[in-house]
């Protein structure tokens, strides 16, 4: 056993389970007062089910057996055989693993702000996870696209992409708050939650290394700069075309960042942070502004953020993948020569996750909207999710 | 006795306050507004998407006077919350019937 | 020296530092505007004074000579002879431990807010460590109920029944509010406070193993379960009963589940937190409600949360103490065909702490009471103890 | 490679990051609510535009050769031949040393609150950066300033002293605030700010041990200390001297202990942590006061607080320093019989940093304003900088 | 002149402020307001425990008109108002002695 | 019709609430409001610095009644609100033209 690694697994692990009330601060702060607890609730209901899901059946089927290819099988149910014997090592990274399960469909929240029924949701994340997370992680980890020869360091065609993509589906047919769209309610909120996601994404990225060495500290520089510059991309464009640099800005540039260099944290190095950064900052700062013109409504930007900025990072891999770091498993990247192999792949990957991801998330919104129906009633539409949804409100002044 | 209300920006109530003080006022009651009027709103900006805010933020004071200090209290107001710019706000005049103060049961002027 | 390990207690300790604001969040959240402060300032005071005392007297007196079975002595008086030469592990682990020292009386916060005067809250956090926590500290780790064979991997006797029950006593003794409890002021906050806490919380239990091996994996692994388990059986319950699922529910249920996988956590395994999460969940649940049947005034349910969940925990670890991380030293837990001595121990620990804790506790809130008094004015409670105790409020609007 | 000292070096990083919003928050809670979010993007700012520069010239300036005595050079211009190759340590540690980058300009923006155009800060702080930080950390860390013979463990003289004697220069330049100063709008942020500074604080000072080691403990347990001792001079002082025990005295004793210990972390030992936070705490609650008496506009304090705190803890390094830390590589203190040699060192090192900080401060600003300026309008500072410079608002009540 | 002040439901508010536009109102002050009236209040549930909460939210807007639009800004504020179930709110009209814009000092209906 | 306004202490409000229901009162209106008066202020004291906080947290509460209840209603107000210290308050009446109940249009003592 490296207690070095050890050390380095659990803590990441624990910094991706901080990300998920981040990310519900990050998304609560944007929402309106009468609705950030439902925003809440929706991101901790899913570290609540997903990590017993994960270790009953989930880590089984989207793993092992290892050489499966679509899908895995019942040998881990409930962990069999995986004990802390030995060095234990397994069972942290089942854990650290476990993280992104639940924060997977966390992100999918922002989206169907303001109008999804909880309890549509709480039946949403467990299938979706079953149907869509499982499968797809399986065939990017050790399944068919991986063994094809795409890359994804830590989650951007698996994670970002996928619940990106899944996001469009669920909101389109769940279709348009009633409601116009409102300035956040709190942007301290928000930039508490930015915060703490830039904080967890370090864990998230560089503990993918899952192991303490040269190829985490890779990650965790990339993870550095991939932020900033993605942050300072956006705010700029801002600045020049809006008039003011802001805070919301910084914020969604910085996940951009964070989005996109997730794919290629560990196999990029040099200034291929940075210009992924810039890259993805620019282009989901634009990005964010399609639902208007296509007539989605996608609240909190789940779509523009996370599908674009996973897609943009994870094709930007058959660019910039830099071959020291995976001795011929994979194809190097154009700039290293490699010519477009490895583009193709990555197109191929996030294009069967895409098309897997819309597809089944479509359908469970499809059957949850003609069984228990999907919507919350106009009335509490007007009068704030909070109240009706969970009976709580989120703020009581002077007491 | 009249109850004088008067609408005006958030950061001239200090100004207004003392001014009200120097007037002789013994009493003030404020609260947060928001106002929509010639000063229009403004416009934020969130991820490119432009928000319209109609409603500015405004102080409301409250000040119940007997009628004789109403020239001079609306002289104060005018005087301290005054910028020249639009949106300086406004002030009213009510009748009031009677005035009652909680802790001594005294009514009218008296009260105030 | 073993690096990996050495980095795994200093994150840990970092973590447990970081519970103790997260804490005040959680209970400052639920508590009413106009007494947040002093509930921060309950919490923030604890980890002033504490430090201090733990160095100075605390390490030693819970702690050295070794074999003592009461209470230690003055052999390591200001960490006398301990240094970082060698390889500093033991420095490491007193910081470790210092932190834990600081968070338990914060603990207690959460029952006498609303009332009770800071000066004798000044007192009090003092004394009661001194005369409660070092001496149930060392019975349980090292001294006589350690001796007998009982168990409490992360301090489930030694901390949270220890001031669950003190704070039942504190709040019968400090009498109950003249003011009716109000809804928490802020739900937001209480859920920052909640997600700092199971973030924090890693560090606690795997951070106990004082190594980044094994057991430390499971110990993560089981506080990622059980905090799970425990919020979805609170909301679950919660759903059934009042119809809605709240995230105060989903808060108080994650924390119900740590507490009560805490005694346990480096000693159980395989479904076994998913299952001691559940029940704990269930159970808590109800027992916060304990308090309108008895009488007594526990604000923000010490009681029902930390000494009921912290109680349960350390029986079922009767039942599913898995042998294999302690090779015989102790009992194995009945399911594990051990026979229900282990569980004997458990009760016959549990109940050495609560008799001492309560009686000690209810005397030295006595003393203050005839001496200094323990309860603020009622004019101040009417207005708020921010003010009063304090002299600040907690939020300044438009300015 | 040591995987230990990887994932302690790692997470350190991390958790500086992590200061950064905490800065903001801690900063931002005190701002009043129409320029929080102004202040926060001053921060925010700082760690999109730093990391970029670092990495290009930054490092490389401030670091390599490593054997010039003033300046760096471009022999590690953007990172050159610095790869994950090897055990990657050096990517780790210059990561770790970037957040420091970072920080340091963030200190500043809690003096310039409330009336400082945004734009004038976009540029300060990368000019500043250039001029101010990289020599003197150049100085400090290998420069002519360390081979002299002073001490900086993490900082006290190249990031408080240096930061705050220019949070003076800044504010001589840019003149006093129209605006009365107002009581803090957010005492809970505050709060989550102090929560967030004080566990990254592990990470800024053990983490500069740049190993899981000894000395890490030894760092690790001073930070501990230190900060707590400090906290608590201050409130006793309050309570004593203004009748109350405060929160946000509470924090800024806290955040003034962990300044003083910064530069004698890895240094110090037995009760010298406590000392020295025992005296910076007093000396800056005194401190903080100094702004009315000599006229200058520090509104939340950064010299009462970073240059004040930095430089009362660099000089006490003159009487604790433990040779056992560092065989003599410098001179041990006064009270291990060292003479006065250190303190010497340590006064002529905080010397330099003061002046060259202070002159080129002052420059930057007087440029600054007599080209772009570096105040916002009257009118702005009348109705608040957030809307103006950002065309954002923090809150948006009932929505 | 007359102040006019209606209580509404929160949710209303946008709707009612463009149907003022219409009606050619061109200032209005706005507050949150919590109101007790026979559309009762709600409960919430923390642990268990059941909250009363009698008082909900409310938004309250104030207008100084002049006598002859007192009736056409009623009309516009129910019909922009009202969703037919309890709870939509009152309106309420009170004499004005004297209006003052505090920019300008212009007084009566010229301030409006 | 009446329109009684009432400025109380904050924690009298469930009280005067209790009261005004006991006196048969169906609807209030209350916001938070900002009290200046003989009470003074409070002074707050952040890193030794003190700052001199003017206005007091109070309740407003409006009611609007009919001629006949201003008697008892003031008579509850003060009852229920009073402290005997200073700060608990005043009460004032003014004249309202014309109620509406958004809901139906029923108007005057109807619509109360
Ligand atoms: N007719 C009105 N009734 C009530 N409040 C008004 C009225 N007109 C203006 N106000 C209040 O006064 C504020 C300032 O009015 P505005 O028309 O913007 O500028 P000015 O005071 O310069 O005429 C508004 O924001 C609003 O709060
Ligand atoms: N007599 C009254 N005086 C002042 N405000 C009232 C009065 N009656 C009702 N209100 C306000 O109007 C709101 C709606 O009244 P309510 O009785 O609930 O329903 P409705 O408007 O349908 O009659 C209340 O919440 C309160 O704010
Ligand atoms: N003349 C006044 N006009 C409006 N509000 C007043 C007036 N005088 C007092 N108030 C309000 O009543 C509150 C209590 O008044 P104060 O003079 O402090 O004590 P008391 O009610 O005992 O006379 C004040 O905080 C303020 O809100």
């Amino acid at each position: 056993m490296d207690s070095g690694n050890m050390a380095w697994v659990l803590i990441s692990a624990a910094l991706v389970l901080f990300m998920i009330p981040g990310l519900a601060f990050f998304y609560g702060g944007m929402d309106r007062s009468r609705n950030v607890l439902n925003m809440l609730m929706m991101n901790f209901y899913c570290v609540l089910i997903i990590p017993i899901l994960w270790v009953a059946i989930g880590y089984s089927l989207s793993q092992t057996p290892f050489d499966n290819s679509f899908i895995g099988g019942f040998d881990s149910f409930f962990l069999k055989d995986i004990t802390a014997a030995g060095d234990g090592m397994s069972l942290a990274t089942i854990a650290f693993l476990g993280m992104f399960a639940a924060i997977t469909p966390a992100l999918i929240s922002g989206a169907v702000a303001d109008r999804m029924k909880f309890s549509a949701w709480a039946i949403f994340v467990p299938v979706w996870f079953l149907l869509v997370y499982v499968p797809v992680f399986k065939w990017v980890y050790g399944g068919w696209l991986g063994q094809r020869g795409s890359i994804d360091f830590a989650g951007g065609t698996a994670i970002h992409v996928n619940a990106g993509i899944a996001a469009l589906a669920a909101v389109m047919v769940l279709g348009k708050r009633r409601t116009a769209p409102t300035p956040p309610h709190s942007m301290p909120l928000v930039m508490i939650g930015t915060g703490i996601l830039w904080f967890g994404w370090f864990g998230f990225n560089a503990g993918s290394a899952l192991a303490a060495n040269g190829q985490a500290a890779q990650a965790f520089m990339n993870t550095f700069l991939a932020g900033a510059a993605a942050g300072l991309a956006w705010i700029i464009i801002e600045w020049l075309r809006d008039g003011h640099p802001t805070n919301l800005g910084a914020a969604s540039g910085i996940v951009a960042g964070l989005v996109a260099i997730t794919p290629g944290a560990g196999y990029v190095s040099g200034p291929a942070p940075i210009l992924i950064g810039l890259i993805a900052g620019a282009i989901c700062c634009y990005a964010v502004r399609l639902k208007n013109k296509f007539g989605y409504d996608d609240a909190l930007d789940v779509v523009g953020v996370h599908f674009v900025g996973g897609l943009v990072g994870s094709l930007l891999i058959g660019f910039f993948a830099n071959p020291e770091f995976f001795e011929g498993a994979f194809d190097e990247g154009i700039f290293y020569g490699g010519g477009a192999g490895l583009l193709v792949e990555q197109a191929i990957a996030n294009g069967a996750a895409i098309v897997w991801s819309f597809v089944l998330t479509y359908g469970i919104m499809v059957v949850l909207k003609k069984t228990i129906g999907v919507r919350v009633s106009p009335e509490t539409e007007s009068t704030g999710l909070d109240l009706a949804q969970h009976g709580e409100t989120a703020y009581h002044g002077a007491q | 006795m009249k109850l004088i209300t008067a609408i005006v920006k958030p950061f001239k109530l200090d100004d207004v306050k003392d001014a009200l003080k120097a007037a002789g006022v013994q009493g003030i009651t404020v609260s947060e507004v928001r106002g929509f009027g010639r000063q229009g709103g403004h416009s934020e900006t969130y991820r490119g998407a432009e928000y319209k805010i109609d409603f500015v933020p405004k102080v409301r004071l409250e000040l119940v006077v007997d009628d004789g200090s109403v020239d001079a209290v609306i002289a104060a107001i005018k005087a301290s919350a005054v910028t020249g710019k639009i949106g300086d706000g406004k002030i009213w005049v009510a009748d009031i019937d009677r005035l009652v103060r909680i802790r001594t049961g005294e009514e009218g002027p008296d009260a105030i």
